[in-house]
């Protein structure tokens, strides 16, 4: 599998971070209509060193620092991309994406229905999300499900370095605007990374570990929860399938229904907030489509209804080890 | 011609220099002329003497040195052609949404030389962003006027290919179509399509507004960053007096055009009402686009002369009078009466202009009422440029659970 | 009941415009820091009227024409409720709410939680949602999803005249923000109001009719879809539990889970887009509270995961009676 | 004085004048100097000669007519005694963070004297709203330090009460809060605290933003609504030359304090490092708010010192020497110098500060290290002001799923 042309591929431990980079290199390099622009993205690289070295080697006119305002970011892009451009915007916390919200519901998301085609949007959006790095307020949410719920948008995410680096290219290529959320708590985490073999497309999810007890889905940060928890599990002897969504709109449901149809049971867990999300959605549609192979209902381990807390509560806010077992025991016990 | 607000006073105007244009001296506490009295007073965004005119209310022609203009016949001809036609038409919108033939028509009656004006002071290569009044700017964009008419009939939410056509679609979110305006700007200048040696290959952008969206985010973030890529882009703000119920002063203390004073850049107010201004002067401004001095604030001064929209009832705010005494300065008329009496045109020509007005209303007529309703299946198509397997589902149960209904005629069956 | 100290009341056909018209009036009435603000909310009383001749009889000082900015109307009201007011905010249509998002997600719904309770945030923002209208884009959207997603609020919305009178001054006399969601095509429609006998709490749900073969829930502007449907599946012979939900955030589910409990089968019916939406919450909370009383999957009617049409394809579009009854079959079909 | 940044030339500032600051002449397509010339050298917004300054670099006190201000012993040791304070905690923070009893201190080094300046000018019933950067005015409010500590530390969002404080909590969404200001500022006139003979009734409200933020839609609606209504509201806008990695020159390509131009109100800039000219400025500007002359919009010149945050690396994006060069403008040290110089001060004064500095540092470490970490359910509490029975049983089974693990220590174990 790791090679490709006859030579071998070293699959090198890489960042999720660094294969951003790489990856948005790679689209750079492949296409000179491929902009990035966002606050920091330029000489600082970003507040996350996602876009680090990009404007010193492809020069300012392809990385743009901009003036502070999402709003103007996005709504300049959606410019932009009408002229032939394929701009990578950055959000530089997913606590500053609202600003920009009326471009994205009604420009970046209806323009292609609106003209019927004739104006395409092949623009990229890249949040980092989610929480755990004990940061202040506005710098840990979830807001995935909100563009879970705008029609014309597609979401996804990744979980690991080698997902990072192809999907953000695929993001980039493709001639619909993407969400891209990066799990920024996994920035700094190691994975294999081999340029050389693509995972399979951004839009579908992919069964992670199988197991026959029951079906767990999820995505980008909370991926390593569900290893983890999946281990435990298995000194008890319950056997968790684990299913990373990858794309959050559209969803991918095949494998999770198949999924559910041999184990009975669906666990789902997200950073998100509960109420009126992306959970809620998977629940739904889960319950539509297989009512009959369900063995209990689907249970969700979520963010709670309420503002992100002060940091030093968040272990008690986002979902973990113990929070994805004890909803294993509570399907199980169904 | 006709005074329509209080103009500050001379000497308030003075004192009002150091900030800009507002009176509020810097001693605190000061006590005459009231706070209240000077900042109403100058709220008054009276017509000023700032205003480019070229062509008076009475036909009156007087070059403008700063904005040169060569008027010949045929450029006055064409342009008094292009806003009959236009205000034919918009009319008849009028009209067919009275016949409930459209759910709503938004007129641009008053404001045919602000947009016959910009519209054909722009070149085919380069861009226009409406918001959603601007059918003077569609005509002169090559956009039949039939085209428009699915938006207001309720068929689509865009008749043309922006692309194409060089006019992007109607934007009804007010104020945020400035900002993708100044992103295409922004295109132009990275393609090398600015300040270039060869006049012919330079490109310009220009983004039509209200005098209402001045106030919104979007379009001060839209002078932020056209200032900070040097965009060429034309900020075109045609301040009819009203945001829907709302005066001027609700936005503004002083004259919008003054906005562009806080970026850094141009800003102009022209005479909304007479054509050859607004032409002089928007040529100019994408001129000093095309050539790397963008971006540009324009201020049409003209006046919404009808409703909002057809649902709108403007005697609730505002009087009858103020739309007489505007009726004076018609963009119409001035050019009528130059033509007539410099001799460049007589009645036969005025006589066929009509006859074209009435031809093209009997077309848009035609059309609109022989519009059809678009298949279901519409609803579906174009959502994303690529397949989505999970839109193709819900289209595809839809569309069996519609011909179950197979012997009802479909549409109005639901 | 239409009885109040001894006195009987008539219950005046009202509009449902002119009961919101009025509850705006007695609020303001009863409490001097109740303000109105919006665009064209004085002299024109709002382009639907809703608060016509306010300004006119209580003065400019509590009727504010604003600035046309969303952003700016509800940023202002956050600082008039921090300052003791209780600002009614209204946004002219469903569409341009966006741009007021940020204000809504990070101020409104946060300064509670922020401050611990020290800062309140009487606040409400009326929305006339829903198409149906024969409007041009960006006029007939249920974007109530969005709002239910946000913790710290709460999101309601009436279906009748006596709801909207009452509903309206609970509303502003709430300590915490609200956004109120009115059914612009009901504006019109005519029901009984009794001034004198409030219908009970905004946060409760109400069963319409009862029934026991399906239970049918939906709020505002499907409600009187519902009632028709009820009377269509009468004539064949089925029973419809209707029940109008009319809080969104929170959800009251007790009388929901209650008749479900009895019916066994649930359809809600709503013109918010599908995907990650109120609907799918409902689903999937009845779901886990009502498992194995559930003969059949939870089912939606529900707006498509499109832009909104031309509104020539609106009646496609929106749920209507036909698509309830089909769904009602498929229920019963399970 | 250091002269940081290029200045532009005198005649190219002439013709901008027409403008209202930008040097883009009328005339299209104009050769010399290059438009790109032009515009770079205009982005340098260059201190310039508007600086409002009164204690030079040097401490030398010059008053300013226009902002009158009584220098005595007692106010200037005062003002010294508060800047030396609020910098050595400032400092403090850092160092916590270093030892990871903080995840993040945002310095506000260099800033003290933009800060304290205003902070000294508020009454105690006037209202500011801070961004994040704004220790200088809590402690002007009267806000312990060690109140700061929870947002840094993570144990909460907010450690005061706004309302009774007059000092809102911290706002992390950039250009937000000014907006919330106005509408502050909006309740204040409609309590009929503005203008009112009996000065001392009169009231104001000051929102502090920084460079960057003068780019966001918010900070533009912020001002046509304080515009709209009179509000008595002050825009004290602190030109750190930085938004993170990015220079002042991004966002604009004139002078901040021009944004109030457009609108019509009184901008003024002013020696940021000042302490001086920032309270006489200030005092004039909320003094203009309260007779009923607002808003006012001050631009306050001075030098972020430090990295944006103790997560930042500046050495990435700007040149150490630029530091250097803004250390000869130290806001503390001119203080110091002319008290020491004017006798009104002495070594047993500074020696004084100097323990008292140590003594709240010490107390603000033991502060900090002491901090408990706050109950779980401390998560729901507050989310609303009313019962919500949805999120009481969300609270109650999560506190039920927690006391199962009541043998492990709670917090850690998850
Ligand atoms: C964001 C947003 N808010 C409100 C509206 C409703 N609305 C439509 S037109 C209008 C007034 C616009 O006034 P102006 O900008 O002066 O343009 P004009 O209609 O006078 O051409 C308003 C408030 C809207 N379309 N978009
Ligand atoms: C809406 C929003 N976008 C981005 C950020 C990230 N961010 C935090 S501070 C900052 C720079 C702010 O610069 P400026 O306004 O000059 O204030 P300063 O930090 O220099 O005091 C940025 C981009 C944010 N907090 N909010
Ligand atoms: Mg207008
Ligand atoms: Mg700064």
């Amino acid at each position: 599998m790791n090679q490709t042309n006859g030579v071998a591929q070293a699959a090198n431990p890489t960042t999720l971070a660094k294969a951003l980079n790489m990856g948005l290199r790679a689209s750079m390099e492949a296409d000179p209509k491929v902009l990035v622009m966002g606050e920091d993205v330029g000489k600082l690289g970003g507040v996350f060193r996602v876009t680090d070295g990009l404007q010193k080697d492809f020069g300012e006119h392809r990385v743009l620092d901009t003036p502070l305002a999402e709003s103007g970011i996005i709504g300049t892009a959606v410019g932009l991309a009408m002229r032939g451009y394929r701009p990578v915007t950055e959000i530089q916390f997913d606590g500053f994406v609202f600003p920009g919200f009326d471009q994205i519901v009604s420009q970046v998301a209806k323009l292609t229905f609106r003209t019927q085609g004739a104006v395409r949007m092949p623009l990229v959006i890249r949040i980092p999300y989610g929480g755990g790095i004990g940061a202040v307020e506005h710098h840990a949410e979830a807001p995935e499900s909100y563009f879970c719920h705008i029609a014309g948008l597609r979401v996804v995410t990744c979980s690991n370095a080698s997902d990072a680096y192809f999907m953000i290219q695929q993001a980039i290529s493709c001639d619909d605007p993407v969400v891209f959320f990066e799990p920024k708590r996994r920035y700094w985490e190691k994975a294999p990374l081999d340029v050389a073999t693509a995972p399979g497309g951004m839009f579908s999810s992919v069964v992670r570990r199988p197991g026959t007890d029951v079906t767990v889905v999820s995505y980008g940060p909370s991926m390593p929860v569900l290893y983890a928890a999946a281990d435990a599990a298995a000194v008890e002897g319950k056997s968790l399938e684990l299913i990373d969504l990858r794309s959050l709109s559209p969803l991918d449901l095949g494998p999770v229904l198949e999924s559910v149809r041999k184990t009975g049971r669906l666990v789902v867990v997200t950073e998100a907030p509960r109420e009126a999300s992306v959970s809620s959605e998977i629940a739904a549609r889960v319950t539509e489509e297989a009512f009959y192979s369900l063995a209990a209902p689907v249970l969700r381990v979520a963010g709670f209804d309420v503002p992100y807390p002060p940091s030093k509560l968040e272990e008690y806010y986002l979902p973990d080890l113990d929070k994805v077992l004890d909803a294993v025991d509570r399907s199980l016990a169904f | 011609m006709v005074d329509l607000q209080p103009t500050v006073s001379r000497a308030v105007e003075h004192e009002a220099e150091k900030w800009g244009g507002v009176g509020v001296g810097a001693t605190p506490t000061q006590a005459i002329p009231s706070p209240q009295q000077v900042i109403e007073g100058l709220r008054a965004t009276s017509r000023g003497d700032d205003l480019i005119q070229i062509l008076s209310p009475e036909g009156v022609l007087t070059p403008d040195p700063d904005y040169p203009i060569d008027v010949d016949a045929a450029l006055l001809r064409g342009l008094y052609r292009d806003m009959v036609l236009v205000r034919r038409f918009d009319r008849e919108g009028n009209a067919l949404q009275r016949q409930g033939q459209l759910s709503i028509w938004v007129p641009l009656l008053g404001q045919e030389a602000a947009q016959i004006g910009a519209g054909r002071a722009l070149r085919p290569s380069d861009m226009a962003f409406p918001s959603y009044r601007e059918h003077g700017i569609a005509w002169c964009r090559g956009i039949d006027p039939t085209e428009l008419l699915g938006i207001f009939r309720g068929t689509d939410h865009c008749g043309w290919d922006p692309v194409k056509t060089g006019f992007s679609g109607y934007a009804i979110v007010i104020g945020n179509q400035v900002l993708n305006a100044t992103g295409y700007a922004m295109g132009q200048r990275l393609d090398g399509k600015v300040g270039s040696a060869a006049d012919g290959e330079n490109e310009a952008t220009i983004a039509f507004f209200g005098d209402g969206a001045t106030s919104q985010g979007d379009v001060h973030e839209a002078m932020v960053f056209a200032a900070a890529y040097d965009a060429p882009v034309v900020f075109y703000c045609q301040n009819n007096q009203w945001a829907i119920s709302e005066p001027v002063a609700r936005q503004s203390r002083v004259p919008l055009f003054h906005r562009a004073r806080g970026y850094g850049f141009p800003g102009v107010r022209v005479d909304g009402n007479d054509v050859l201004a607004c032409l002089a002067v928007t040529r100019w401004a994408m001129d000093e686009c095309r050539s790397g001095n963008g971006p540009v604030l324009v201020e049409a001064f003209t006046y919404r002369m009808d409703a909002h929209t057809t649902s709108d009832d403007p005697t609730r705010y505002r009087q009858a009078d103020e739309a007489q005494a505007w009726k004076l300065l018609d963009p119409i008329e001035r050019v009528k009466v130059h033509l007539a009496r410099s001799g460049m045109a007589d009645s036969s020509f005025f006589d066929e202009v009509d006859g074209e007005a009435d031809a093209l209303a009997v077309r848009f007529r035609a059309h609109c009422i022989a519009m059809q309703v678009p298949p279901p299946e519409r609803m579906f198509s174009h959502v994303y440029s690529e397949p989505n397997a999970q839109l193709d589902r819900q289209q595809a149960e839809f569309l069996t659970y519609l011909a179950a209904f197979d012997d009802i005629p479909v549409a109005g069956a639901r």
